[in-house]
């Protein structure tokens, strides 16, 4: 045995697993396990100001995942930084040791930290604070499916609370391709058994896309049947995030 | 300009007519408080002996076996419990064991810096280890599945996502919230003694033989409840904010069981001293503190069971 | 680190709106490639590929291991990318581990397709011995010697001819009586399996300077780039994964664009990419 | 005094291990001292005050640092925690405003431990800073008292002791000016009024327990800090002393 | 691969048959190979390979070889100083050095995180090897880094990366007092060896690796593990000095026909 402790989990989970993807990849069309259609996205629940403590903040929770972002900035660059008469942005996401099925080990995800500063680097408006940083730190508290999508529309709520000027939101929306099938906003269970996924950053207000990252087996007219998915959705979800901005606005007046 | 923080208190007091209150707080904030103090009442409107209000709310993460949300005032703190089979050691061949860490990620503080762990985190991590081992909270034996062969191992991760003072007392009060949520699964050995989870239906399909049938929740007694407190001067000051403990160095944690007994006095040094009177003064607001806590927690999980 | 003047910039982006850049190519023409294989004796297989001055080396390293509990039919691959320091000195100390894990995610995802496997340029499935037992694990290790752009669309060469120059060695398994048992393993020294690279899919990089959009990019004109994409087209001219760089955003449209364009170049550079590798391999024997 | 019962290395409730403690061992460090209580051994080195503290500090006072080396393997997070006491601790017992903007560091390096390391490693540091010259209030002194099962108490633990007892306290007390003047006995009457610097206890007891605990604790006290003052005091070259 | 360039001078070095170590293709063989040239004890060195300028974007670079183990080394600067806390000495060159194993270099593949103990220690060595010849005086408040980086790893490293980096050094012009060549020597069954492999180093003798510098003819690296009497120690010594002369002359014709060919080619 490599590990010295187990989860009891793991082999039930392997088999569900298994029975999913078979089920999957032989049927063209099923129902999703939590009855939504294959374009319907999660209900989104977001909120501002979720950390005091730091200059901006936000909560995402899609479906059970569940994400925290804190802004912190613009403040003095670390020592060693050379100067620079732009401002730098400074991305680090971690998971909590449960967010995943399997507990992990709460370490830095550097993967997903460069993904999340590729996608907001274009929006936001470095020439505004040269010679500081601004820290976006996200901790993903419980993972259900779609993360980076969800960090990435987080962040830049967070960012727009902390007052960071940015061209536009940045919206994030994710598409798995499940045989012939695509679905939008995947959790979990379907990221696993996916044939190839898509994730879409963009700017909707300016019809830009910030960051687009594809794997699997795709065909020119499937990669622009994705977009337009993506872009539609994120068109929306920006729309959602405004309004929790609007609101918080209010409130605070 | 005089502006030391321990002796500024003339100058400060003969300036303070003609300055805002933001800025005499910022340039003089031990004079700040001690006229606060003085008058028996604190920036946030507190009474010096009340704490802020505190929320529980469990199960808020799904993907763990017991969890919990803790909110004292600003302070915010998560903790999860996942279960893991392990083998345990001889000498304690019917007991599971419990693993503590505590952390303290970017989010929660502008002073914590990704890959620079906060210098408290580890503390308050034995901290809590040694409390919950103290008070004997959880009794080891109830983690046993099989003896000698297979017990639960309990990993117990507490995050702090906004850190403003206190921050003990919402760890350990979020830990034992965690642990009264636990829920234990429902498990099974196979043949080569790995131990899996059984899903009800799937139980009355196989009719497999469970190893933990009545075992699913933890008979938590004893539950430890902390109150820390500032002492200065001749006050002590509940329930402190980050910024109260940052000006007001000397800080005591007393923590007590609900049989009345003390699980642990901590105090690491601070410029005040705790004479016998402060000490038993701490505990009597510990104990006030206690039985509103308990009702705190007796609420959330009746809110649970409703569910 | 490219540090230009301003008239070498307008240089540069004055030839690119020509289409004549400064090395005398057109935009959508790559630098002449160069392959030699097998130039690491102790790994399964080897590769060195130079795209004008830009230099890499790949390996592949073949071990035997056990399949993981979820994909008990499928072998294990990982690339490993390395930055040396040589090639830049900001690749010194932990400068180079950002670039390194950036290039060592995309060559992954262009490379092992989706989670489910489908679209793997590797067929995992030939790694299996015995299901659920043994294994091969493919350790991918490759290492930026020297650097003057377009790395990503080198170190695929690179994987590529490595594996083309790859044998595994012939395994036989003898399972034991109890499941509980090691299987007893015989590897033949003598009997070498080649790998079928005919679905590895090239990269290509399109970089936009301006209005345009150029293939492989030498460092001067990356510096002048405000994004990239990178799409891995395999021979059937299907997109295998796609990644962008650059901060600057796309309008969707132009990046079907820079899509189809990657689709075209990428006949014309895997061909010779194949044409070099077979003359290499030939070499070699 | 409670029961006279013997206890495993023969010493009654109220005996302390024989203590030990010798300065100036180092010759680059600004202090040393080496503080021993039976097998618990303590070596403490103090370097500076050196120009500049650390980020975070406030840097109108004097700052310290405590660096913990254990005797084998990594720092863990216990030691961290130690590191914390006995940086507040120290902190709390010198003058931070002689020296504001500068840093002192203490480097305790456990050479053995039977139990009471951290009351150990507290007594060596207080020699230490003495030892360099470090501008200070009072000396602290530390203590660790056992709570037996049926009520009473026992002083200076060992480690199998720590392991067997339900409940026992580090206590930490400063040396009052009280007992530069000597003889004067700290009858019952006269409260404990100085008060504790630092406590740490570990297990459940009753609350009339640790009041006990404090009570003899501070007595105790009275005896280390008189042989800490007489092993101080003493300038002899070899600067060694030793408890009968 | 070009053709194996014989060893130019002193012919008591014979090469060790490197065709058929090269040719070799699976862990498994080279393994046998080595041992196999173990048995043959020679006294010998290992054939030796330079190439200068193969990283195009350094200011000065070489590839080298002995036997299998094949390093490159690339020089950039002297250029301003990018960490001001890390310059010592206002009057001189800082030097820094960084050595690094590609994860395919040794036979058994590991994945080493950069800086550990070892290679700390040999960027240290060769970074004071280095510094012996570099007239650092010449270049104050500047820095020049050194970069070495193993792509194979056969015994020897620590030689072949000071030989690299005399070659890259002088490639980028850097003034030196002299060149720095190296070469190790062992002890083994009685007998003294010269350049050992990695099977002859892990068979547990004594390693000793001296670094010279060849016109001088004075020593600058001394490093040697394990027990050895005086008197032999003495025989390797000067075995390993005679072949850190052979390495020297070797080097002297790479750079001699270096400059040559920039010479052709600035007349051209």
């Amino acid at each position: 045995m490599a590990a010295s402790t187990y989860s009891p989990s793991q082999g039930a989970e392997r088999r569900q697993r298994q029975q999913q993807m078979r089920r999957l990849s032989i049927q063209s069309d099923w129902d999703r396990s939590d009855g939504r259609s294959f374009i319907q996205c999660r209900p989104a629940f977001l909120r501002t100001g979720a950390a005091n403590a730091a200059s901006g903040s936000a909560y995402a929770e899609f479906g059970t995942t569940k994400v925290i972002v804190s802004v912190f900035g613009p403040r003095e660059s670390k020592k060693a930084m050379m100067y620079s008469d732009i401002g730098r942005l400074n991305c680090n996401v971690t998971f909590t040791t449960f967010a995943t099925s399997l507990r992990g080990q709460g370490s830095d995800n550097k993967e997903y930290s460069a993904m999340l500063h590729k996608a907001l680097e274009g929006a936001v408006i470095l020439e505004t604070f040269p010679k500081t940083t601004v820290d976006v730190f996200a901790l993903v508290l419980e993972s259900g499916g779609s993360d980076l999508p969800v960090i990435i529309s987080c962040a830049s709520l967070a960012l727009a609370d902390a007052g960071i000027m940015m061209y536009d939101l940045v919206s994030s929306v994710s598409v798995s391709c499940i045989g012939k099938n695509i679905l939008i906003d995947p959790t979990n269970e379907e990221e696993v058994c996916q044939d190839g996924s898509l994730v879409l950053a963009c700017m909707p207000a300016r019809n830009e896309v910030t960051q687009l990252t594809l794997t699997g087996e795709w065909s020119l007219p499937k990669i622009n049947e994705a977009m337009e998915l993506c872009m539609d959705a994120c068109l929306k979800l920006a729309g959602i995030m405004r309004s929790c901005l609007k609101e918080s606005a209010n409130l605070s007046n | 300009m005089e502006t030391t923080t321990i002796g500024g208190g003339e100058g400060a007091t003969g300036m303070a007519a003609h300055m805002e209150v933001e800025a005499f707080r910022r340039l003089f904030p031990l004079p700040f408080y001690d006229r606060h103090l003085s008058k028996s009442v604190r920036p946030d409107a507190r009474t010096l002996d009340s704490a802020r209000e505190t929320t529980i709310s469990l199960g808020p993460v799904a993907s763990a076996d017991g969890s919990a949300l803790v909110k004292i005032g600003e302070t915010t703190m998560l903790a999860a419990i996942k279960l893991e089979v392990m083998t345990p050691s001889t000498e304690s061949s019917d007991e599971g064991s419990i693993a503590v860490e505590f952390y303290m990620p970017p989010i929660c503080s502008p002073m914590v810096r990704p890959g620079r762990p906060a210098e408290v985190a580890p503390v308050i991590s034995q901290q809590l280890s040694d409390v919950i081992m103290s008070s004997r909270m959880v009794n080891l034996k109830e983690l046993c599945l099989i003896s000698g062969k297979a017990s639960w191992i309990a990993y117990l991760d507490v995050y702090c996502l906004n850190a403003d003072g206190s921050l003990f007392d919402a760890a350990l009060l979020s830990a034992v919230a965690a642990f009264t949520h636990l829920q234990i699964p429902l498990v099974s050995v196979n043949e080569e003694g790995r131990v899996f989870t059984v899903s009800g239906e799937q139980q009355e399909k196989t009719k497999l033989e469970l190893v933990n049938k009545e075992k699913r929740k933890l008979s938590i007694g004893n539950t430890p409840f902390p109150v820390t407190c500032v002492i200065h001067k001749e006050h002590i000051v509940v329930d402190p904010t980050a910024e109260e403990e940052a000006i007001m160095e000397t800080s005591i944690t007393i923590v007590l069981d609900t049989l009345g007994n003390l699980v642990s006095i901590y105090k690491p040094g601070g410029v005040g001293l705790a004479s016998t009177a402060t000490i038993k003064e701490c505990i009597s607001r510990t104990k006030r503190r206690m039985q509103d806590l308990k009702i705190i927690l007796e609420e959330a999980v009746s809110v649970m069971e409703v569910d | 680190m490219v540090g230009l003047s301003e008239g070498e910039k307008q240089f540069l982006r004055g030839g690119i709106e020509q289409d004549l850049r400064s090395d005398g190519r057109t935009r959508h023409q790559f630098r002449s490639v160069y392959v030699e294989t097998g130039v690491i004796p102790q790994a399964n297989g080897s590769a060195r590929v130079r795209l004008g001055a830009t230099e890499v080396i790949a390996s592949i390293k073949a071990e035997l291991g056990k399949p993981s509990l979820l994909h008990p039919d499928k072998g294990k691959v990982s690339i490993f990318v390395d930055c040396s320091p040589t090639a830049a000195a900001i690749y010194g100390g932990k400068g180079g581990e950002e670039l390194s894990m950036e290039l060592s995610v995309a060559l992954e995802r262009c490379l092992l397709g989706g989670k489910s496997g489908a679209g793997a340029a590797i067929d995992l499935s030939s790694l299996v011995l015995v299901e659920g037992k043994v294994c091969w694990d493919l350790y991918i290790d490759a290492l930026v010697v020297s650097s003057d752009g377009n790395l990503l669309d080198s170190l695929a060469a690179a994987i590529k001819a490595a594996l083309s120059n790859t044998g595994l060695p012939k395994v036989n398994v003898v399972l034991g009586a109890s499941p509980e048992e090691q299987p007893e393993v015989d590897v033949s020294d003598e009997e070498f399996l080649q790998f079928d690279t005919s679905t590895v899919p090239a990269i290509i990089t399109l970089t936009k300077v301006g209005k345009h959009y150029i293939v492989d990019a030498t460092s001067e004109e990356e510096s002048q780039m405000n994004s990239a994409v990178s799409v891995s087209v395999n021979r059937n001219g299907q997109i295998c994964g796609l990644t962008k760089r650059g901060g600057a955003g796309l309008d969707p449209s132009v990046i079907l664009d820079m899509v189809s364009v990657a689709k075209h170049v990428s006949q014309q550079f895997t061909s010779d990419l194949d044409s070099e590798i077979a003359a290499a391999e030939a070499s070699d024997e | 005094m409670g029961k006279m019962e013997d206890r495993i290395d023969g010493r009654n409730a109220n005996q302390l291990r024989p203590l030990a403690c010798s300065r100036n061992l180092l010759h680059r460090a600004h202090g040393s001292a080496r503080w021993s209580q039976g097998n618990t051994i303590v070596l403490a080195a103090v370097y500076g005050p050196k120009a500049g503290t650390k980020k975070g500090e406030n840097p109108e006072k004097a700052s310290f640092e405590v660096i913990w080396k254990p005797k084998t393997g990594q720092i863990g997070k216990q030691e961290r925690e130690y590191e914390m006491i006995l940086k507040r601790t120290l902190q709390s017992i010198c003058l931070l405003n002689v020296h504001p903007n500068t840093t002192t560091s203490i480097i305790v390096q456990v050479v053995g431990d039977d139990g009471s390391l951290l009351p150990c490693a507290i007594n060596a540091s207080c020699a230490a800073l003495v030892d360099a010259g470090i501008p200070m209030k009072n000396l602290a002194v530390a203590i660790s008292c056992g709570l037996m099962e049926e009520g009473s108490i026992i002083l200076d633990l060992t480690k199998s002791e720590e392991e067997k007892l339900k409940a026992f306290a580090y206590l930490v007390f400063p040396n009052s000016p009280l007992t530069v003047i000597p003889k004067v006995p700290l009858s019952k009457e006269q409260p404990i009024e100085q008060g504790i610097i630092t406590s740490v206890t570990r297990g459940a007891m009753p609350v009339s327990g640790y009041f006990d605990c404090m009570n003899r604790g501070v007595a105790a006290c009275a005896a280390i800090s008189e042989f800490l003052r007489r092993s101080l005091q003493k300038q002899s070259s070899d600067d060694t002393s030793r408890a009968a | 691969m070009g053709p194996p360039p014989t060893l130019p001078t002193s012919h008591s070095f014979s090469s060790p048959s490197p065709k058929t170590l090269q040719e070799t293709k699976t862990p498994f063989e080279i393994r046998f190979a080595l041992l196999s040239s173990l048995s043959i004890q020679n006294h010998g060195m290992r054939h030796l390979k330079g190439e200068i300028g193969v990283v195009s974007k350094a200011d000065g670079s070489a590839l080298f070889e002995m036997g299998n183990t094949r390093v490159i080394a690339a020089v950039y600067g002297p250029k301003e100083i990018q960490n001001k806390g890390q310059q010592m000495n206002n009057n001189e060159a800082l030097v820094r050095c960084e050595y690094s194993m590609a994860n395919f270099s040794t036979g058994d593949r590991t994945r080493r995180p950069k800086g550990d103990r070892r290679s700390t220690e040999i960027s240290l060595v060769i970074r004071q090897t280095m510094e012996a010849c570099i007239l650092t005086k010449l270049m104050p408040r500047s820095q020049i880094d050194i970069f070495v980086q193993v792509l194979q790893a056969d015994g020897g490293t620590r030689s072949a990366c000071i030989n690299a980096a005399t070659l890259a050094l002088a490639d980028a012009g850097v003034p030196m007092r002299d060149i720095i060549t190296s070469c190790s020597a062992g002890y083994l069954c009685t007998t003294p060896l010269l350049d050992l492999n990695y099977a002859e180093d892990s068979a547990g003798g004594p390693d000793v690796t001296v670094g010279i510098l060849a016109k001088m003819d004075k020593v600058t690296l001394l490093q040697m593990d394990a027990k050895l009497p005086l008197d032999t120690f003495e025989n390797v010594m000067q075995l390993a000095i005679e072949g850190c002369k052979a390495v020297a002359q070797y080097i002297r014709e790479i750079l001699l026909e270096n400059t040559k060919q920039l010479e052709s080619r600035r007349g051209s």
